[in-house]
């Protein structure tokens, strides 16, 4: 297939219908709407599922239902949505069923605004919900990207029976990239064992997240606790840029990754050794990966559009003995090259200064 | 009168008279004994009135826990089960 | 359905001498309910199932059970079940009814979670005519969390979080279920019985029926509220439980047909 | 080689189409092109604008703080953009609606009544055309040809018949910015 220029919103719609989302349920919240209103038409021209909700609190509920009957579910939403949607993600994780979301972060705390943000790195990465348990958090900085981790996301959300949350921000979701669709994926014609269909001649299914004995409930937690390490082992994504040779790191994802990697190649005709390292997962985050660099590399810069959240996950990767510093815009402005650029600067003249005394 | 029987699953019975109250021939009583889950269950008395196999009983019973079955006079009684299973 | 008791007579041929009048519904699991003694949730419980196997769908329904005294309810019946959160039932059972048209999707749930915090859910999948059946018990408190006021209580009840009896003024008013959903175009079915005792159990039973009946035709929305007795937290025996909510509910919340659409009517003047 | 055009104007002037049809013109001749709107509470009315980059190679940073290229369609983007267009790079100002003058020497400025050359051919609907003519004289992208060949690919083939008009008015604006000197 040909590339085409497409939209994020709707480049990441028609990736998921592609990868056999048979059931969407959402509500419109700027700025991802154009991904609901995209499966608005989509799917019921294929004679599958949407249906817009009454609130995000419905729609998360009306995934669980669809997910428990064993189908390719989605929803999508932008972070005030997904705020509400907590209640609903801790029951999907505490019964096992798969399911895929997307948030196009937009700024907060509160109503915020509408602008590119990374404010829900914490609220997707350290659980999105109550209890212990981690979502999969895949966070695509290109819309061929999108495009390709939405098809994964699906395929892993089946694989390990959990939820899979692909984040992006407002700009990766509004703007427009050359990208290729994957071909389209022939339903599955069986439902999952586990799924509720109605029990016909089998014994009844029940899909619960209700474990009233504190020791069953250890138990299914320790089950949980296992899933996930086998996760964390085999579900890691990054990228890595002049991360060679670099003698200071950039650390981003999303749109502040792109943004990193303008700077990384500008300073790097000003001859300053730096590099990016992009987590494309965000859980698991690759800690060992960037313990590695931490090895070598004196310098880590995290550079987020937040006030800083992926940090702490930085610093436990890098140990104490690295410099660390962040810079980060909240609010929803994107960071401009320049900024980072002059942030790099700074801090490698320190470090040229340093080496010098020592 | 038809004459009728009840029989009670005495373990998942919790004794709470509903099904007491809810007999019009007044047959049904609390035992003396206690089931294991310390419950005492409900029997059927022998009595001058006699179960009619009417099963308000087990229309009232939240447990579940009554199965009715109701004499069929002799001379209708058919040998087939098959025809005599029509209700 | 009937199946008879065989006495051996002397000839060596198998005469029936009685006939099974009832039995436990096969929709019901052999699980024993954790209901306390008198509670009315096994009765309706009971009828549910009665009437799932009457109408010869247990093979097909979907039970989504609501956080409340009947959270464990899909333990209680012999058909797939899911567990929903707190208020949520109507919104996942619209999940599973999508994805899973042809089959049998009820939710079951207490006045704290449908009146409550699910009023929002229930009335939207109302508004949407979704293809479900609602089992809704008014029993007027929180049975679970131990005996709090409920959007059911009713004025003057007292509750562990109405000491004084329910003052309306400060609480507001008891809320109608039946009522409120009867507006709506998407409800097909919206009736109210009581389970107080034989008659008005069998009422219900019938009522509980047509409310499947409504879904198995797809009409759309379809909802029972029954008038549940709470005997441990309104501090009564089982049977006057039943009394108070003969004489205290039953007056607050008229039983009755709020709503029956006519292809339910005719079909109810055929037989 | 790398530019970044703004293109801005009010809701309602074309301006992200006119940035979209650079973008797929990008795209058709093999160039990696990224297209990003402002997005904002206001659906009607409101000020507009789009950001797209053109490069020879990977896109890294999507929105540029000075761009290239700016097209101001009406004031407030004339006032906004004017002082950020980066030294040497191209300034493209709609005479029909902006009266003030740039005193900028340092970029090169294409005055264009676009509203009027649009009407001329049929409709003011087409002021971002007569704007992208200009530019394109300014900024050689891609060929006149090579635009009008995009217009016609992914313009909606209901929109056909205004294929023509279209032409005549992007030509209109490229004469007008051949025409125009650039400062020393």
């Amino acid at each position: 297939m040909a590339k085409e220029l497409l939209k994020g919103n709707v480049a990441i719609a028609e990736a998921a219908i592609r990868a056999g989302c048979e059931a969407y349920f959402g509500y419109p919240i700027t700025p991802q709407t154009e991904l609901l209103e995209h499966m608005s038409k989509r799917m019921p021209e294929l004679g599958r599922t949407f249906l817009q909700a009454e609130s995000e609190v419905a729609a998360v509920n009306m995934v669980y239902g669809a997910a428990s009957a064993g189908v390719r579910v989605m929803t999508s939403s932008s972070s005030p949505g997904i705020s509400l949607m907590q209640e609903g993600l801790s029951y999907i994780a505490g019964s096992e069923v798969p399911a895929v979301f997307v948030d196009v972060m937009r700024g907060g705390p509160g109503l915020g605004n509408i602008q590119p943000s990374q404010s829900d790195y914490n609220q997707v990465t350290k659980t999105a919900g109550h209890g212990d348990y981690h979502p999969i958090v895949l966070a695509p900085s290109t819309i061929q990207e999108a495009i390709d981790l939405m098809v994964l996301s699906f395929d892993l959300a089946d694989k390990y029976r959990t939820i899979v949350f692909m984040v992006l921000d407002g700009a990766i979701g509004q703007m427009m990239e050359p990208a290729e669709l994957p071909p389209m994926r022939e339903l599955p014609t069986e439902r999952p064992s586990w799924a509720l269909t109605g029990k016909g001649n089998r014994d009844k299914n029940i899909v619960t997240s209700i474990r009233l004995g504190a020791q069953p409930l250890a138990d299914f937690n320790d089950i949980l606790q296992e899933k996930l390490a086998v996760i964390e082992k085999n579900e890691l994504r990054y990228d890595e840029l002049y991360t060679d040779d670099a003698e200071l790191v950039i650390v981003a994802y999303g749109t502040a990754a792109r943004v990193a990697h303008t700077a990384v190649k500008r300073l790097r005709e000003e001859n300053i050794p730096v590099g990016l390292f992009r987590p494309i997962s965000l859980w698991p985050f690759p800690y060992q990966r960037l313990g590695e660099l931490a090895d070598r590399v004196p310098t880590f810069l995290s550079v987020e559009m937040n006030a800083g959240q992926m940090i702490h996950d930085v610093r436990e990767a890098v140990g104490r003995d690295v410099e660390l510093d962040f810079f980060g815009r909240p609010g929803g402005i994107i960071p401009l090259p320049e900024e980072v650029e002059d942030k790099v600067r700074a801090m490698w003249r320190q470090q040229e200064l340093a080496a010098q005394i020592n | 009168m038809a004459k009728g029987r009840v029989v009670i699953d005495v373990e998942r019975c919790k004794g709470c008279e509903l099904c007491i109250q809810a007999c019009p021939q007044d047959v049904l009583t609390l035992s003396d004994e206690f089931n294991s889950k310390g419950y005492r269950p409900v029997f059927l008395m022998e009595h001058e009135n006699e179960c009619t196999g009417c099963a308000l009983c087990a229309v009232a019973c939240p447990d579940a826990c009554i199965t009715v079955y109701r004499e069929i006079p002799q001379k209708k009684a058919r040998p087939a089960p098959s025809a005599a299973a029509a209700d | 359905m009937a199946t008879l008791a065989f006495q051996q007579s002397e000839d060596k041929v198998l005469k029936p001498i009685e006939k099974l009048v009832y039995e436990r519904p096969h929709a019901l699991d052999e699980t024993h309910t954790h209901y306390c003694p008198g509670c009315t949730h096994g009765i309706a419980h009971r009828l549910v199932a009665e009437v799932l196997d009457e109408l010869g769908v247990q093979e097909k329904a979907i039970l989504v059970a609501p956080v409340g005294c009947s959270v464990l309810a899909y333990n209680y019946f012999d058909v797939d079940g899911a567990e929903a959160a707190h208020g949520r039932a109507p919104a996942m059972a619209t999940g599973l009814k999508r994805v899973n048209p042809d089959s049998v999707v009820f939710t079951y749930q207490g006045d704290g979670d449908l009146a409550s915090i699910g009023i929002a859910e229930v009335i939207h999948a109302a508004v949407r005519g979704e293809k479900i059946t609602v089992i809704f018990i008014n029993n007027a408190i929180y049975g679970m969390t131990g005996g709090q006021m409920a959007p059911t209580t009713i004025e003057g009840q007292v509750t562990t979080s109405s000491p004084l009896g329910r003052d309306v003024a400060a609480t507001g008013f008891p809320m109608h279920i039946a009522e409120l959903l009867s507006g709506l175009p998407g409800t097909v079915y919206s009736v109210r019985r009581s389970l107080h005792d034989t008659r008005h159990i069998i009422q219900a039973k019938k009522a509980i029926k047509i409310a499947f009946e409504a879904q198995l035709q797809g009409l759309g929305f379809s909802i029972v509220e029954l008038l549940s007795s709470c005997p441990t937290n309104w501090g009564m025996t089982p049977t006057d439980a039943l009394d108070w909510v003969r004489d205290s509910m039953v007056p607050q919340y008229p039983l009755g047909d709020y709503k029956v659409v006519d292809e339910l009517k005719r079909k109810r003047g055929r037989k | 080689m790398e530019t970044s055009i703004i293109i801005a104007g009010f809701g309602g002037q074309g301006v992200l189409f006119a940035g979209q049809l650079l973008t797929y013109a990008g795209m058709d001749q093999g160039r990696h092109v990224t297209w990003i709107p402002s997005y904002g509470p206001e659906m009607r009315g409101g000020t507009a604008n789009c950001t797209v980059i053109i490069s020879d190679d990977e896109i890294g940073a999507p929105t540029v703080a000075r761009p290239d290229v700016a097209v101001a369609l009406n004031l407030p983007s004339f006032e906004k953009y004017e002082p950020l267009v980066k030294p040497g790079g191209v300034l493209i100002v709609n005479k029909s609606l902006i009266s003030e003058q740039s005193e900028r020497t340092d970029i090169a400025i294409v005055e264009v009544r676009a509203n009027r050359i649009a009407k001329e051919f049929g409709s003011v609907k087409m002021a971002n055309m007569a704007a992208l003519g200009a530019l394109l004289a300014k900024r050689p992208l891609f060929s006149l040809d090579d635009l009008l060949q995009t217009l016609h690919d992914h313009l909606p083939k209901r929109k056909h018949n205004l294929l023509e008009a279209n032409k005549l008015v992007l030509q209109h604006g490229y004469e007008v910015g051949m025409e125009t000197a650039v400062p020393a």
